[in-house]
This record gives structure tokens, C-alpha cells and sequence, in this order.
């Protein structure tokens, strides 16, 4: 469904990327870890053309969206919980899922939807018209990966969606992930830092280290990996 | 001797939410004590309160510095005056000096300990180069401290994230505080990088005497770090105690860890 | 001092308010979206009037109605000044969207300056009057004296324009994605939002706005030139900043309290402070209220 | 993209350029239309077509678009040129060299002083004349560098201050006779104590919030000394200010404009000094990270407010000087000197030459007063010409003439010696 | 230079920005008046030679101008066009000895000041224009309530107060509304609501044409039919342009009625043939300026400071503005105002 190809990708003349391949199926659950500034957010901002990467190829169903806009891609199903949450500050949580909708329609089905998410995240329903801007960083993660679920993705990209959870959260977060790519067979590419928990939950794990890709096999086998273990396991 | 941090019936409103819901809480010296709780329970409020970031609702907070000894409230105080008078904090969401070198990010933590003034800038005179030249030593020493020194030169921006985080800390400590408080100083670490910060922890209290209260939803790092946990749900305190007595409480696993951990 | 000159003064400074209200809004929406002081937007509403002003003089020899010339005038200047709104986007603020705020800001003030100057050059540096086109309404006769067509007209004007900007931000989707795009422009991209596309959107109805301002002020004070749109757009600036710039409702209700603070400032006191009631007002709003009337408050969460 | 930033202007114009500036040629057309082509008299009812203008601007903005495009290029392309030189060849400006060899830059003051020195007995009055003028502003932007680029925050009314100065002389020598060299510190001081009586109201105030009250202020300023011609003598001003002399001596004009010549040279000199050592110090760390982010400095044990109300008394102090020497020179001062539009001026050299970067303050200041003092011959074409340049400069330089490259502080060796330099 | 080819004269104004319109007109006369002498064999048998500056009328430009008109040496400048730049150039012509004739500049203190015995002007100070204004309104027209208003601008407040302080001493009219009103504001219905209401018959206005015929329209617009009574900022045909229909019937004063000198018609005709239309302000005040000095360099016969001093104060010429000589104090005599009236679109000498 999702296929990189060398991919290199700059700030600046700051190599980030230095021509990583990625394959994600469709239907798949596929994490991506590594430890920091080895440019996990910028593979994710690369495709979804926030951070248009200067060679390399990205397919996206077998369509070429490399050095696409943002807005050109995102109609395709590709949504993005980005680093940092980027929660709109001055918008209300009902509106920030709304915007998650932004490309819907479907209005009495969207109604639907915030309820939906109002039950995974009870939370989020108490605190419905306060403003984005003013949640604890939790509820805004929370907040973060509800309004991607607003917009149906086919494929979901999340950037360390754990960030700053409380464990019992944590855990509804995997369950979630699960759960839509069963149900709805959302295609889901996640980057983590808790590599446990993601390597448990995906279908399909790459490392990263330095803008490459150092490893790339199943889960079972790369939880099984010494060094796996010894650098993103703690173990 | 009293607690060097003594926290009241503390209370936070926005609006009609109370985040705070009369929260008592205190810190001996030399302690490492865990302040828990699920999300948007109050935690962060409670930082803001304590370093002036937000003006409390109501209640006390006192502290007593161990070096004077002297009993003092500090509610209603400016951030940089209580920075001033010892407590020192970092941010759940990084805020470095992006555009500021390592070093420099850390010399401005030594503002609050340093005296030139606009004389001084200007005329350079034998104490204010002397102070400079301390300054950028003094600062030095904190990185080492922190394993920061290969970055010394970098811009903050540039940092890996954890280097990022370790930064926050050496940057607050540079201020020289007694109480050290650090809001979710492992988040987006890997398990890796957290076992790191646990030991550096242990250092700055072990070799640097300062007390320490930490904000965490890392389980791992706040049972093996910490002597005492508080627990807050909705504002209010749900539970105190040692490590083994939390992590069996029904109600602190029902309302925050989900299921009963094991570390 | 009798309830009549009250009631003129009250009058005098609504109508004031709201020819301030018509420029202030573009301002405030530009400002919403890209945090700029748009500071060419005064020129945009002077070469609306000055477009008005040709259209019609051009027209004058058709023996046209003078409404219709009127109405003809009024669109084509909305047409030509929402095209100069977002060729002066392109050109001078695209480029600048990374770039440190005040980059931007200068480059708008060349822009003013550019843009003036135009005008200055390819018409004239002399005042011109602006043909009275509008026919007096004949239901406000007995108020003439306090209140005539043109104020009457650019009252209403303004009131709809509000009307339909709030409505337009609040429940359409262009709204919606204006919102956003003010907000977090790498977000709004990230929910499926044309990002350029809003903004120039924006410019557009920013543009429209001041272009309707400068048909209707100038058919009211009935004289321009290529230098109106500084001084004008200067007030409404501080209008928007006095209502909590980025806020729609406080451009307004900042006009409003600006154009009534000078019209009783000159009327009771003296009008050689009048801009001196208007500034000084400012600054204790803004002393006590920080962003403003309606303005939102900037204080992050920490 | 890559490929086209390397072959630079000598790349192909495509058939797809041409088709795009072609687009662009007719917008332009249509959007000049009713402005350039069309002049109405609405008094006599007369309609002029000019479609020769039309013309004029279609072949325009055909080649210029493809020169605009070229530049846009380019200016990408830098970025990306930047990345490859970094690899293969380190390209050296003449600044990196001048770090490496401080005695590049040591040479060059002198000649730079030397210049200045030599400059009123080489060139005549005019010349010195108008030196003078151009050096008040340098003056003037270095001053407001110190809030707006140092500082990070933005006065839209800076020339109170200047206008203080200028009145406090003014007026002081029309009460009192004071002379010229008591009105230079005392001019800075009162403009000093106004800064601060502003700053503590309204310091709290963020970003465009605090500039449009010091542009409030500014004008108020102005609008009072129009009106109150008891203090002020209103918009007749006043005239018959002594130039500057030495020990009572009677000055010939050539001699105290080359006199007042000097004073301003040394100030600037001053200006440079003192900001070049407040920049690099704790207080001007402060200022870093009072731009960076306030509420993290706050945490760190700063001082907000003093140091931002340090930020204004450095700054306004200046102006206060200049605005002294300013009434000095030209002898005649009213409110008509202290608008707005002045103000704004003083903000484009600051940012256009690049805030916060002395050298770029000082070549934004000479280049805007210098330039249409020498560009007369345009005098109609001027004030366009001065618009788009801006424009031009901020789309393509955006950082200014010559950005600021901040001192950082780098740690070399254990000794702790501080070394200064922009890697 | 002196010794050179050429005599060298300066003219100084606002030649570009928002006041270019009062200085431009000035250059335009002075080439005229050059050119024709030039064709008759210049003045003292050599040819003379204009330098053109532009102080954009602002003071601190002036002296830079100043300077630079020094530095070409001068012998005299018709100019400056404002007051202001007028005074901070005065000084530096003073220390080199160049006289100063300006065509526009009114500031009573100019001449009567004694500060600048090179200075000379082809216009009426402000203080006579206010003394005409004030008369006409009290006792030709009779009025007993005046409201005088200005825009805050030196020239337009200095008549104010000038007509403010001789209708105080006259005692014959009271001044109901004293006030200073806004350049560029975009409406005037406050001040003209307060002048409504304080019952003043007339209004005397200190200022320029564009704020006046946004007041007098305003102001009619509202009903009141107030006279309006201005001065020679005013006496301007953009006044009667712009103001359409609502300015008839307003009075301004001016320079006296010189068309039918046949002088005036000369330089009146010889501006048509070169630039196609009317001529603008202070044209042939500063045609007479410039006929005045190359009088007295002819008369003086050298270029000498005090020599040509000596001529201006002595010797009589005939202008575009009658037979003109100039006082010790440096206004000129034969010089004089009379009131306008816009009667059917256009001025006409009333007094
Ligand atoms: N905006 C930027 N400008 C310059 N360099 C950047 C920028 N963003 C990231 N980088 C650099 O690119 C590299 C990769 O960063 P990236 O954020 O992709 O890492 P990551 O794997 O997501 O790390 P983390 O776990 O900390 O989120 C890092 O070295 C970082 O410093
Ligand atoms: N300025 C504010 N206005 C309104 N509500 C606020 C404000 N700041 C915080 N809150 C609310 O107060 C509650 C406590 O927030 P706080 O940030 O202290 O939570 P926290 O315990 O730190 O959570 P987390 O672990 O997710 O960071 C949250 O529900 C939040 O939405
Ligand atoms: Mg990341
Ligand atoms: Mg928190």
C-alpha cells in the first residue's frame, strides 16, 4: 500500500534521510523504531509532504505522491498523528475533532464518530468545549490520535502516540490501534519509543538508526534480537 | 527540621474545573518523591502553582531552604523569584533556548547567581570578567555532570531529544536549587535512555544534595527512583506511600497504572 | 449642552466607526491567518476608491443611470482590488511565510509605499473628487442634518459585512479551514487543507471588504487621493488592535469604540487632542485588557 | 530541483516559462488596467486612454517574471548549492575569513576610521552635511536594535525619543542657554526617563500589542508639542538653536558642521561599543532568551520586566542623544520631524540591513538615507523605487543585508576561555 | 562660480512628496524667467545658470540642501517653499552671504525677526493675510460670532493665531470656537457639529485646500450654510475642483489680482506653450522672485552680497506681481492681498 524507495530527506544541509526503503501492506500493522534524532518524524512528515524529501520515491498505491502537497495527499486516506500533537490551541476539543473531519461529508455519520470517540476517551467528553490549548499534555495526545480517527483513514501514521500517557492509557492506545486495523482494516504505521509494547502490537517492524534503516523483519523475530534487546528494549 | 517543601491544601480553579482540589504535600530533604496520577489530573497544575507559573486558587505553599533554615511562603511569587530563592523546575513540553548554544542554555541558568549589571557589561571591569569567566566554567561542569560536554557547542534545537531533556535538567540545575522539580523527565526516552536518567538522578541527589520531586508516567522509573509516591485523580489526592504500598493500592490501579505492574 | 448635539455626536461617531469598522476587518482576517500587519491593506482600499473613481468618471459620457454607474463602479473596484490583494500576497508575503515576522512586516510597509506611489505616478498627487452617485434616500430626510445616505448606507454595509464574515468563519468549511490554518499551518495541511489556497482567500475577501470600504467612505467624504489609505488605514489598524486584532466582532466593536471616542473627545472637550482621545484610549484598553476588547488571551499553557 | 539551482541564470528558458510569463504578462495587464490606462478629470468629464502604458506593462512584467522566477530559483537554490559546497568546498565569505584573521578586521577598522576621519576635509559641507544626517540614523537604528533585534520586541514609535532629545536641547537653550555639551547627556536621560514612564504600563503587553502603543505614543507625542504651544511653541517651532562649538569660540557653519560631524562619528563609536559589550554579557543572554522564550527565562531566574525596561532605558537613551545633536544641526526643530513615517524608517534600516547584526544596522541606516539623497535625479520615481526595494530585499534576503550571526558562546578546552565565533 | 561662465542661482522646495505640488510650480517659473533672460544675453554678459533642490520641505533635508546650494555657490535661491525648511536653511545661506528670496513662505517671523537680514520674500506675511481675513469678516461682512479653525500645521496655526489674537484686541467679534482639526481624518462631523452648535456665523480657516474642501462639503451637506472664510492655502483652483458645487460662495484670500498685468499674462502664457496647462501655486510669486533678483544683480551690477542687498531695498522692478521693491526687513512692498470669492466656479477679486 505504502512503498518508499531511497528516500533522502534534508533541513537545510542537514541530511536527515539518507535513502531509506519502507514497505507497509495493506492491512498491516508496521512500527518503526529507533532511538532519538534518527529521523523517524521526518520519514513520517516526508510522506505525508509536510517535509518534501529531495530524492527518493513514495507510493502510495501504487501512485507516486513524492514532492506532492500535504492537502493533495491527505484526500488519499493518509492521515498523520504528528509529533508533538499539534493540537489547534484555540479551538475547543469538539471542534479540533471536527477539523479531523475536515474532509467528510458525511455529517450525520461525523456526529456519530465524536461519540464514538467520546467512549474511548471519556475524558475527552468532560472536557468538550474547553480549548485545545489548555489541556494536560495527556488529554491532548488522546485528543491528537481521536481527530486522526475523525477522518477514516485508510492508512494511519502515528508518531510515538504513548508520549506522556499514563500507563492504564497506554495500553487502550495498542488496544485502539488494534482494534481499527481489524475492524476497519485501517493499514497503520507507527512509530514508537516504547518498543515493547509496538513490536507486540505490529505485524512488522523496521529500526532505524541515523536516517537508515539498519534492520527490517517480523516482529516475533526482531523482539528476539539481541540487539533489539539491548538498545530498545532494555533489557 | 521541617520539610523543605510544604504544600498546604493547595487549590487550582480555571473557570469552573478544579484542577487542584486542596492538595497537601511535603518533601524532607535529600528525598526523591513521585507525583502521579492519570491524565489531566492535576500534576503540571501543581508544578505551575508551586514555581508561580499560575497564581494558586488557594492554599499554602511554604518552603524552608535547608541553607537558612528560614520558613517562607511562596505562593503569589514571580517564577524568577522563586527561582531566586531555590526551586527550580523543567517542562513537560521541552522549552529550551532553540536557537542558544548547549553551553548558553545553561548560562542562562546561572542568571539568578550572577551579579554584572549593565555597568558591568559595559565596562568590563575585573569582576565582571572574572564572573564571565567562572560562568562558562561553572557551566561546563554542570554538562559534564549530565553527559551533555560532547554537545557543548551545539545549537539546543539540534539535540537529540533525550540530550534535549538531559539539557532541561543541567539548564535547572545550573540555577542552583535545592528542590529540583521535573515534569515527565522520561517522556519519549527509549527504555534504553530512561535507565540512563535513572541513574543520573540518583547522582544529583547522592552527590548534589538536591531534593527531588518528579512528575512521571513511566512506571519503571518511578518505582525503582522513588521513596515516596503521591497519587492524584481529578485534583484530588488519591494515595501516599512507599513504591510497594502504590503499586497494590486497588484504587491507584483502577484509576492510573490499568493493571498491577511488576517492576 | 442639549440631547440633539449629543445624539449628532453618538451619530457622527458610529458612522466614523463603522467607515474604520469596513478597512478594519480585512486587517483583523489578514492578521488572524498569517499574523501580519498588513500594512499595504490602507493602499488596497485607495485603489478601490481610485478604481471606483475611473470606472465611473469613464462611464459619465454613457448617460448611464448614476445607481447603476454606481453599482458598476462598486464591483469592478472589488474585482481589481481583490486581484491587487492577492498579486501583493504572492509577490511580497509567499515568499516571506518562514521568514522572521518582521521580514514580513517591512515588506508589506514597501509594499504601502510602492503601492502609493503607483497611484501617485499614474494618476495624480492632487485630491480628485469623487462623484456623488448615490441619490439621497428620501426616508432620511428628516434626519439630514444628522445622518445622511452615504453614512446610512456604509452603517448597513458595515453591519452586514460583520454579519456575513462571522457567519462565514464560524459555519462554512472555508471558515473552518481558516480557522485552522491560523492556527497550526503544518496541522491544517495535515487534516487535507489547501493552506495557500486559504490564505489567499483570505486576501481576497480582505481585499474585497476594503474595496467596498473605499467606494462607499469616498462617495461620503467625496474627495481622494493616492495617500487616504495610510492615514485610514492606520486607524483601523489600531481599531483592530483596540478590539483584539484577529477577532472579527472586535474589529468591529473596536471601530465603533475608536470613531465614538473621537467624535465626544472632539465634541465635549477639543478636536486638536482628537487623535490624542483615540491613542490614549488605546493604551489604557490595553493596559487593563492586554488583547484587546474581544481578544483572546495569549498566555500559553505551560 | 537540484539541477536548475546549479546551472543557475544560464539554464534554458523552457517553452513552459515562456507560457508562464506570457500568464503573467496579461494578469498584469488586466490588473494595471484601470490605473494606468485610464485618467479621468471628473470636472471636466474628459477620459485619457493610455494604452501605450498597457503596452509598457505587458513587455514588463513578461521579462520580469522570468527574471523574478530566476531569482526565486536561485534563492532555493542557495540552499541546496549550500549543501553540496559544505561537502565538497568550503566557500569562504569574506566574514568567515575575517574570523579566521582578526587582523582582517583589525585592518579594516582602521581604514574605516581612518575614512571617517578624513571625511569632512576631503569632501565638502554638503558631503559632511549630509554624512551627519545619514550618521543620526545609524545612531538611531543601532539604538533601536537594542529592543527590537536584541530584545525582540517591536516599537512602531521609536522617534519619541528622538524627539525628546531634539526638544530637551531646544528648549533648554531657549529657557536657560543651555549649551550644546550639557543638552547631549541630559537629552539622552530625559528621553531615558520618558522610555521607562512608557515601558512600565505597558511591558506587559506581547508582540503587535506593544508596538502599536509605542506607535500610540509616538504620536501622541507629536500631537501635543503641535498643540501645546506653551511647552513647544507648537508647529512653528523653534528656530535659532545654536550649532555646537568649542570653548565659546565663534564657529564658522562649515566649522561646526564638521565639528558636529565628529560628535556624531564618536557616537557612533560609542553606540557600537557599548553594544557590542551588552550583547555579550549576562544582560544581553537575558535578552536572548527574553526573545527565545519568556516563560522558560522567567523559570531560569529572569527578571522579565527589568530586563525588558533595561532593553527600553539603553535603547531610548540614543535616540535622546541623537535627537540632542539632530537640533543642533539643523538648527530648527518642529513637530512635523518626529512622525510616524519617521519611525517606521528607522525600523526598515534596522530590518532590512538585518536585526540584530551591527554591521547590518549600520549599512541598513547609510543605504535608506543615503540612497535618495543621491538618487535626486529619480526624485519622481524615487519613493517607487524605495518601496520595491524593500520588498525585493525581504523576499530574497529575508534574514536582512547582512544577517546576524549571533556571538555564541563556545567552550574550547578546559581553561575555560571563552572564544567567539559563528560556526 | 562667481568667477566662472555662469551666475549660478539656486532654487529650493518641495519637489517631490506629498507637498511637491507648492514647490514645483516655483522651479517651472524660475526656468522660464532663465530661459528668457538667457535668450537676451543673460544677466552682467553671462549666463545663468539654475541649480534645483528638493528639501521635500522638511527642515532637517533643508540644511543638507542648503549646504549643497553653498557648495555649488550660489549667489542667491528663490526659496525655500516652506517656513520650516525656510528657517533651518536661512542660517547656512547667512554665513556665506547668499541671498534668500522665498516665493511661499508667510512666517510672519521670518522678516520681522531680524535673525535673517538675507532673507526676502514675494508673498505677504501671514499676519497681514490674518488682518485682511478679519476685517472682511467683521467689518465688511459684520459678523459678531466667529469660529476659527486651523489643521495644526505651521502655516495653518499661525494664521489661526494671528487671527485669534486681532479679534481679541479688536473687540468687535467674539471667537465662539477655537480649534485645531485633523489632517487626513476621514470625517469632520464632530468639529462641524460643535460649530453648529456654538452659533458662530463664519468660519475663518487656517490651512490648505484639501481638508477645506472636505470641511466646506461636509458642512453643507449637513445644511449648515456657515460662511467659510480662508486664506491662500485655499485660493486654489483644486479647491473649487474638488469641492464641486458646495464652493460656492466661500471667500479666501490671495495674492492681489495681477492677470491683466501684462506681465502676468506673459509668464501665464509662456507656462501654457511649454507645459500644456495652468500654471500651479506660487508660480508667479516665484517668477517675480526670480525677476526681483536678476533685477538687482543687473542694477548692482556684481554679484556682491551687500551691493545686491542695497538693490533689492532700493530699486523698484516690475513682476507678475505689479512694481515690487522690498522693505529693510525684507517683505515686499507693492505686494498686497485682496479677498476671493468662489463666484460660479471660479475666484473673483471681491476687495
Ligand atoms: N526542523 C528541523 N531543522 C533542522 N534539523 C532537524 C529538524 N527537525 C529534525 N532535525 C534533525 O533531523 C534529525 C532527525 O530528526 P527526527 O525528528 O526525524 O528524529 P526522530 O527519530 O523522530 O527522533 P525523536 O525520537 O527524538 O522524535 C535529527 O538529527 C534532528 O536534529
Ligand atoms: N488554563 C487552563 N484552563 C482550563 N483548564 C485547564 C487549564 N490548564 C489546565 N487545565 C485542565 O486542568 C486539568 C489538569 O491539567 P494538568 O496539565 O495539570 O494535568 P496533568 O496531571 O499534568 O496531566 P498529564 O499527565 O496529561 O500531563 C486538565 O484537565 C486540564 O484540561
Ligand atoms: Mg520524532
Ligand atoms: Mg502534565
Amino acid at each position: 500500500m505504502l512503498k518508499i524507495e531511497k528516500l533522502e530527506t534534508y533541513y537545510g544541509n542537514i541530511q536527515a534521510l539518507k535513502g531509506i526503503d519502507i514497505e507497509v501492506s495493506e492491512g498491516e500493522i508496521v512500527t518503526l523504531i529507533g532511538a532519538n534524532g534518527a529521523g523517524k518524524t521526518t520519514t513520517l512528515m516526508s510522506i505525508s509532504g509536510v517535509v518534501p524529501p529531495r530524492s527518493g520515491k513514495i507510493l502510495l498505491n501504487g501512485e507516486d505522491i513524492t514532492g506532492k502537497a500535504p492537502d493533495e495527499i491527505v484526500p488519499m486516506g493518509l492521515i498523520q498523528v504528528p509529533e508533538g500533537r499539534r493540537i489547534f490551541p484555540d479551538l475547543t476539543v469538539s471542534e479540533n475533532l471536527d477539523m479531523g473531519a475536515f474532509l467528510r461529508k458525511d455529517d450525520a455519520q461525523i456526529k456519530r464518530d465524536v461519540e464514538y470517540v467520546f467512549e474511548l476517551f471519556p475524558i475527552l467528553s468532560e472536557r468538550r468545549n474547553q480549548r485545545g490549548g489548555t489541556l494536560s499534555g495527556g488529554e491532548q495526545q488522546m485528543l491528537a490520535i481521536s481527530r486522526a480517527l475523525m477522518a477514516k483513514p485508510r492508512i494511519l501514521l502515528l508518531d510515538e502516540p504513548s508520549l506522556g500517557l499514563a500507563p492504564i492509557i497506554v495500553q487502550q492506545i495498542f488496544d485502539i490501534v488494534k482494534k481499527i486495523n481489524e475492524e476497519q482494516k485501517t493499514t497503520v504505521f507507527l512509530v514508537e519509543q516504547n518498543a515493547n509494547l509496538a513490536l507486540k502490537t505490529a505485524h512488522k517492524g523496521y529500526v532505524m538508526e541515523t536516517g537508515r534503516i539498519t534492520m527490517a523483519d517480523t516482529c516475533e523475530n526482531l523482539l528476539k534480537n539481541d540487539e533489539v534487546q539491548k538498545a530498545y528494549l532494555g533489557m | 527540621m521541617a520539610p523543605i517543601l510544604d504544600v498546604k491544601k493547595l487549590r487550582m480553579d480555571f473557570g469552573g474545573l478544579r484542577a487542584v482540589n486542596d492538595v497537601d504535600l511535603y518533601i524532607n530533604e535529600g528525598e526523591i518523591v513521585a507525583l502521579i496520577g492519570p491524565n489531566g489530573a492535576g500534576k503540571t497544575t501543581f508544578f505551575n502553582c508551586i514555581t508561580g507559573v499560575t497564581k494558586p486558587t488557594a492554599g499554602d505553599v511554604m518552603i524552608t531552604p535547608p541553607s537558612s533554615g528560614k520558613t517562607e511562603r511562596i505562593n503569589g511569587l514571580k517564577p524568577n523569584t522563586i527561582t531566586e530563592r531555590g526551586l527550580a523546575r523543567t517542562f513537560q513540553n521541552i522549552r529550551l533556548f532553540q536557537n542558544m548554544t548547549v553551553l548558553e542554555n545553561v548560562m542562562i541558568g546561572r542568571h539568578p547567581r550572577m551579579k554584572a549589571g549593565v555597568l558591568g557589561a559595559i565596562l568590563r571591569d575585573p569582576r565582571t570578567k572574572a564572573e564571565e569567566k567562572q560562568v562558562i566554567e561553572d557551566s561546563y561542569e554542570i554538562l559534564k555532570k549530565l553527559n551533555l560536554e560532547m554537545f557543548v557547542n551545539e545549537l539546543a534545537k539540534n539535540l537529540p531529544y533525550g540530550a534535549q531533556r538531559r539539557l532541561e535538567i543541567a539548564r535547572a540545575m545550573a540555577t542552583e536549587p535545592f528542590l529540583l522539580l521535573l515534569d515527565e523527565p522520561a517522556a519519549g526516552m527509549n527504555p534504553q535512555e530512561t535507565r540512563e536518567l535513572d541513574d543520573t538522578i540518583v547522582r544529583i541527589r547522592d552527590t548534589e544534595g538536591i531534593t527531588i520531586l518528579l512528575i512521571e508516567h513511566d512506571m519503571s522509573l518511578v518505582m525503582s527512583l522513588s521513596e515516596r509516591i503521591y497519587v492524584v485523580d481529578y485534583g484530588k489526592l488519591i494515595a501516599t506511600g512507599v513504591p510497594e504500598d502504590i503499586k497494590s493500592n486497588p484504587e491507584v490501579i483502577k484509576a492510573y497504572l490499568g493493571e498491577e505492574i511488576n517492576a | 449642552m442639549n440631547s440633539t448635539y449629543f445624539i449628532e455626536l453618538f451619530l457622527g461617531g458610529l458612522t466614523r466607526g463603522s467607515i474604520y469598522a469596513l478597512i478594519a476587518l480585512g486587517y483583523t482576517m489578514v492578521y488572524g491567518i498569517i499574523q501580519l500587519i498588513n500594512f499595504a491593506h490602507g493602499e488596497i482600499y485607495m485603489i478601490g476608491a481610485f478604481t471606483a473613481l475611473i470606472v465611473s468618471g469613464a462611464l459619465a459620457f454613457t448617460g448611464l443611470d448614476p445607481v447603476l454607474i454606481f453599482l458598476i463602479a462598486a464591483v469592478v473596484a472589488v474585482v481589481w482590488s481583490a486581484s491587487y490583494g492577492i498579486t501583493m500576497e504572492k509577490i511580497a508575503y509567499k515568499p516571506l511565510r518562514k521568514a522572521p515576522r518582521l521580514s514580513a512586516l517591512i515588506s508589506a510597509i514597501g509594499m504601502s509605499m510602492f503601492l502609493q506611489n503607483y497611484v501617485l505616478l499614474a494618476q495624480t498627487s492632487d485630491f480628485q473628487p469623487f462623484p456623488e452617485l448615490i441619490p439621497d434616500l428620501a426616508f432620511l430626510d428628516p434626519v439630514s442634518n444628522i445622518m445622511n445616505t452615504t453614512q446610512f448606507i456604509i452603517l448597513v454595509t458595515t453591519a452586514v459585512v460583520m454579519i456575513l464574515f462571522t457567519l462565514l468563519i464560524r459555519y462554512t468549511r472555508i471558515g473552518k479551514a481558516m480557522r485552522a490554518t491560523a492556527q497550526d499551518k503544518i496541522m491544517a495541511q495535515l487534516v487535507g487543507i489547501n493552506v495557500n489556497r486559504v490564505i489567499m482567500f483570505t486576501f481576497l475577501i480582505g481585499s474585497s471588504t476594503a474595496a467596498i470600504g473605499g467606494v462607499l467612505i469616498s462617495s461620503h467624504v467625496g474627495q481622494i487621493n493616492f495617500y487616504i489609505g495610510f492615514i485610514a488605514g492606520i486607524k483601523a489598524f489600531v481599531a483592530a488592535v483596540l478590539g483584539g486584532i484577529g477577532s472579527i466582532p472586535g474589529a468591529v466593536l473596536g471601530s465603533f469604540v475608536l470613531g465614538l471616542t473621537e467624535s465626544f473627545g472632539t465634541g465635549y472637550i477639543s478636536s486638536d487632542y482628537e487623535d490624542v482621545f483615540a491613542f490614549a484610549f488605546l493604551i489604557i484598553i490595553l493596559i487593563f485588557r492586554p488583547s484587546g476588547l474581544l481578544g483572546k488571551p495569549t498566555k500559553k499553557k505551560v | 530541483m537540484s539541477d536548475t539551482a546549479k546551472n543557475g541564470l544560464s539554464r534554458y528558458i523552457t517553452a513552459k516559462d515562456v507560457k508562464r510569463s506570457a500568464i503573467m504578462a496579461v494578469w498584469f495587464m488586466f490588473l494595471t488596467f484601470p490605473i494606468m490606462v485610464i485618467k479621468v478629470n471628473t470636472v471636466t468629464d474628459t477620459v485619457e486612454w493610455r494604452w501605450f502604458n498597457m503596452l509598457i506593462i505587458g513587455v514588463a512584467s513578461f521579462i520580469l517574471s522570468h527574471v523574478w522566477k530566476l531569482m526565486i530559483d536561485r534563492r532555493e537554490g542557495r540552499m541546496a548549492d549550500a549543501v553540496s559546497s559544505s561537502v565538497i568546498v568550503e566557500k569562504k565569505t569574506l566574514r568567515d575569513r575575517m574570523e579566521e584573521k582578526p587582523m582582517i578586521k583589525k585592518v579594516g577598522s582602521l581604514v574605516i576610521l581612518v575614512i571617517a576621519v578624513l571625511f569632512p576635509i576631503v569632501t565638502g559641507m554638503y558631503q559632511t552635511s549630509i554624512m551627519i544626517t545619514a550618521l543620526l540614523y545609524v545612531v538611531l537604528a543601532l539604538g533601536l536594535n537594542i529592543i527590537v533585534g536584541l530584545g525582540g520586541l517591536l516599537v512602531l514609535g521609536y522617534i519619541v525619543f528622538y524627539g525628546v532629545g531634539a526638544y530637551t536641547y531646544a528648549l533648554l537653550n531657549y529657557h536657560f542657554g543651555l549649551n550644546f555639551w550639557l543638552a547631549l547627556p541630559l537629552g539622552g536621560i530625559f528621553a531615558m526617563i520618558i522610555g521607562i514612564l512608557i515601558a512600565i504600563p505597558v511591558l506587559r503587553l506581547r508582540g503587535d500589542y506593544l508596538a502599536i502603543v509605542t506607535l500610540a505614543f509616538g504620536e501622541i507625542f507629536r500631537i501635543v508639542m503641535e498643540n501645546w504651544n506653551g511647552l513647544s511653541f507648537g508647529p512653528s517651532g523653534i528656530a535659532n538653536i545654536p550649532r555646537p562649538t568649542l570653548f565659546g569660540l565663534d564657529f564658522s557653519i562649515q566649522q561646526s558642521t564638521t565639528l558636529t560631524y565628529y560628535v556624531i562619528v564618536i557616537f557612533v563609536i560609542i553606540t557600537i561599543f557599548i553594544v557590542r559589550r551588552l550583547e555579550d554579557s549576562r544582560l544581553g543572554r537575558a535578552w536572548v532568551a527574553m526573545r527565545e522564550d519568556e516563560i522558560a527565562g522567567e523559570a531560569m531566574g529572569i527578571d522579565m520586566w527589568k530586563t525588558k525596561l533595561a532593553a527600553f532605558a539603553l535603547s531610548t537613551f540614543w535616540a535622546g542623544v541623537a535627537g540632542v545633536i539632530f537640533a543642533g544641526k539643523t538648527t530648527f526643530i518642529n513637530p512635523a520631524s518626529f512622525t510616524m513615517w519617521e519611525s517606521i524608517l528607522v525600523l526598515c534600516m534596522v530590518v532590512l540591513g538585518g536585526m540584530g547584526s551591527i554591521p547590518g544596522v549600520i549599512s541598513g541606516a547609510l543605504i535608506i538615507t543615503l540612497l535618495p539623497e543621491y538618487l535626486r535625479a529619480f526624485s519622481e520615481l524615487r519613493m517607487l523605487i524605495f518601496g520595491a526595494v524593500l520588498v525585493l530585499v525581504m523576499v530574497f534576503k529575508p534574514e536582512g543585508m547582512i544577517p546576524a550571526i549571533r556571538q555564541k558562546y563556545e567552550f574550547k578546552g578546559i581553561t575555560g576561555n571563552k572564544n567567539k565565533g559563528d560556526k | 562660480s562667481k568667477d566662472s561662465g555662469t551666475i549660478k542661482i539656486g532654487v529650493a522646495g518641495a519637489h517631490s512628496g506629498d507637498l511637491a505640488s507648492y514647490g514645483i510650480p516655483s522651479v517651472k517659473a524660475a526656468e522660464l524667467v532663465v530661459e528668457d533672460w538667457n535668450a537676451n544675453g543673460g544677466v552682467l554678459g553671462k549666463q545663468i545658470e539654475l541649480v534645483v533642490e528638493d528639501d521635500v520641505c522638511k527642515p532637517e533635508v533643508a540644511t543638507n540642501t542648503a549646504a549643497k546650494l553653498v557648495g555649488e555657490e550660489v549667489v542667491a535661491v528663490i526659496g525655500h517653499i516652506c517656513s520650516g525648511a525656510t528657517k533651518a536653511a536661512l542660517g547656512i545661506y547667512k554665513d556665506s552671504d547668499i541671498i534668500c528670496i522665498s516665493p511661499s513662505a508667510t512666517n510672519p517671523p521670518l522678516t520681522q525677526s531680524g535673525d535673517y537680514p538675507n532673507f526676502y520674500r514675494t508673498i505677504a506675511p501671514d499676519d497681514a493675510q490674518a488682518r485682511l481675513e478679519v476685517d472682511f469678516a467683521t467689518q465688511t461682512l459684520g459678523f459678531k460670532k466667529l469660529a476659527v479653525l486651523h489643521d495644526k500645521g505651521d502655516y495653518g496655526k499661525g494664521l489661526a493665531e494671528f487671527a485669534k489674537a486681532m479679534i481679541e484686541s479688536d473687540g468687535v467679534a467674539e471667537i465662539v470656537l477655537y480649534e485645531g482639526i485633523t489632517v487626513g481624518a476621514v470625517d469632520y462631523s464632530a468639529v462641524l457639529n460643535k460649530v453648529k452648535n456654538s452659533g458662530a456665523e463664519a468660519i475663518i480657516y487656517g490651512g490648505y485646500h484639501p481638508e477645506a474642501s472636505k470641511l466646506v462639503g461636509q458642512m453643507r451637506k449637513k445644511g449648515m450654510d456657515t460662511v467659510f472664510i480662508s486664506d491662500d492655502g485655499v485660493k486654489d483652483d483644486t479647491f473649487i475642483k474638488v469641492a464641486g458645487e458646495y464652493a460656492e460662495g466661500v471667500y479666501a484670500t490671495g495674492p492681489m489680482d495681477t492677470s491683466s498685468n501684462t506681465l502676468t499674462m506673459a509668464a501665464n502664457k509662456a507656462h501654457q506653450d511649454k507645459y500644456g496647462e495652468d500654471p500651479g501655486a506660487f508660480f508667479l510669486n516665484a517668477y517675480a522672485a526670480t525677476t526681483a533678483i536678476l533685477n538687482a544683480i543687473e542694477k548692482a551690477g556684481s554679484t556682491d552680497y551687500d551691493a545686491l542687498t542695497k538693490a533689492l531695498q532700493s530699486e523698484y522692478v516690475d513682476t507678475t506681481l505689479g512694481s515690487i521693491s522690498f522693505d529693510n526687513k525684507g517683505d515686499a512692498i507693492g505686494v498686497g492681498f485682496s479677498v476671493f470669492q468662489v463666484q460660479n466656479g471660479v475666484y473673483v477679486e471681491i476687495q
